[in-house]
């Protein structure tokens, strides 16, 4: 499942439904990215998420379904908030379920690696110096890059 | 066209998006930046260097060397910063 | 923080205290490992964990000191259960917290994959051909014998 | 010394643990091993075969080979399974 919201999610009740009354499942990994309150120019007082509404869904249904092709999974689990956010707010939820640990693990690392680089989203920070936009990280498109080359 | 803007190219060119009719000779992304370019302002300051550009055509992410046509969406932004 | 209990444990109150208040977290990257309901010899109606208590707590803690030391981590959290199962509950909750992402995701996959073979639990199945201990798997072996050789 | 089962090794001995006084040429685990075997029953048939057998002494895992003592705290378990 998919969302992309304004509103925070609960981790907790989240990650239940995934797992209650689904037995088959052996191992449930998840990623929780967070506002960090330090950026290059120093301490942050916000951070916005603007992003592409329509493409970021799209975008989202083709991370889930192709981590369902490349493994095993029962179930995918993909929240992203957008809007204005503070230090130490959730930003990300990604969880797999699978019979298998080993499974759950590299599908839960591949979509946060592929969202970093493929999910239309632009993050402003407010600070020290003002309105800066996040540049992109070329270890992040190296990261990603990395699922597309294990696949050929 | 329908044209979208996000990020700091949002920001540069000031507004979120546009429907323009862009002239024949605008039959790729690359054609369509250099005669945005030339509206000049914020646009020119927004595209100068078309390698930090990326693109998508009716919300797929593409290349700027991509055919477009009037129906199209076309979104230009610098490079994602998801997760 | 490691704990060995019998109890279950909150998911969603153990990782949000993991992040209240620490705006230095960026990344928390976590494994839910759980009892499934099918075993090699058919549908199980329990799973008993058996310890040996003191070295449980003195393994966990050095695995959690070595994660510590192999990265730049905020903090650790390991939760393990014992005692009588049934499918579908909780056993074991691994939590990791960094600025960055890649800390927190290795680390996470590395005391995984370390408790798998160095944690001393047994696992005792009940099922269709009575009670059956599971054995260790070669490839949890191999797992961990990966981080041994990544680390010289 | 104290001993220890777990696992399998303790379901075929039949208990979880025991003090007990080996005699002097019990030196290292492998020795300890022998030892217990030959008294037979559940020993036997849990020790028989020491490759599946894994070690801890004073709560330090090990190898078969290391030298024992009076005073240790000596547990034998099957390969662990944890996580």
């Amino acid at each position: 499942m998919i969302r992309v919201q304004e509103k925070d999610f609960d981790v907790g009740l989240e990650l239940s439904r995934m797992t209650e009354n689904h037995h088959e499942v052996g191992a449930q990994s998840v990623f929780v990215g967070l506002v960090r309150d330090m950026a290059n120019t120093g301490k942050i007082s916000s951070m916005t998420l603007e992003h592409y509404p329509g493409m970021t869904e799209k975008q989202l249904a083709t991370i889930e379904e192709e981590a369902h092709k490349r493994w095993s999974l029962n179930d995918v689990l993909i929240i992203h908030r957008f809007g204005i956010l503070q230090p130490g707010d959730r930003i990300v939820l990604v969880a797999t379920t699978s019979p298998h640990r080993t499974a759950s693990l590299e599908s839960c690392q591949f979509i946060i690696d592929w969202l970093k680089t493929k999910a239309p989203f632009w993050k402003l920070e407010s600070g020290p110096l003002g309105e800066v936009w996040v540049d992109s990280q070329e270890k992040d498109e190296r990261a990603a890059i990395k699922w597309d080359t294990e696949d050929s | 066209m329908r044209l979208l803007y996000f990020g700091w190219v949002r920001a540069r060119i000031g507004i979120s998006g546009e429907t323009l009719d862009p002239p024949r000779n605008v039959i790729d992304v690359y054609s369509l930046i250099d005669w945005l370019k030339m509206r000049g302002g914020g646009y020119q300051e927004a595209l100068e260097d078309p390698t930090l550009i990326r693109v998508a055509v009716n919300q797929e992410i593409t290349t700027l060397d991509t055919q477009i046509h009037h129906s199209d969406e076309v979104a230009l932004f610098p490079p994602m910063t998801g997760g």
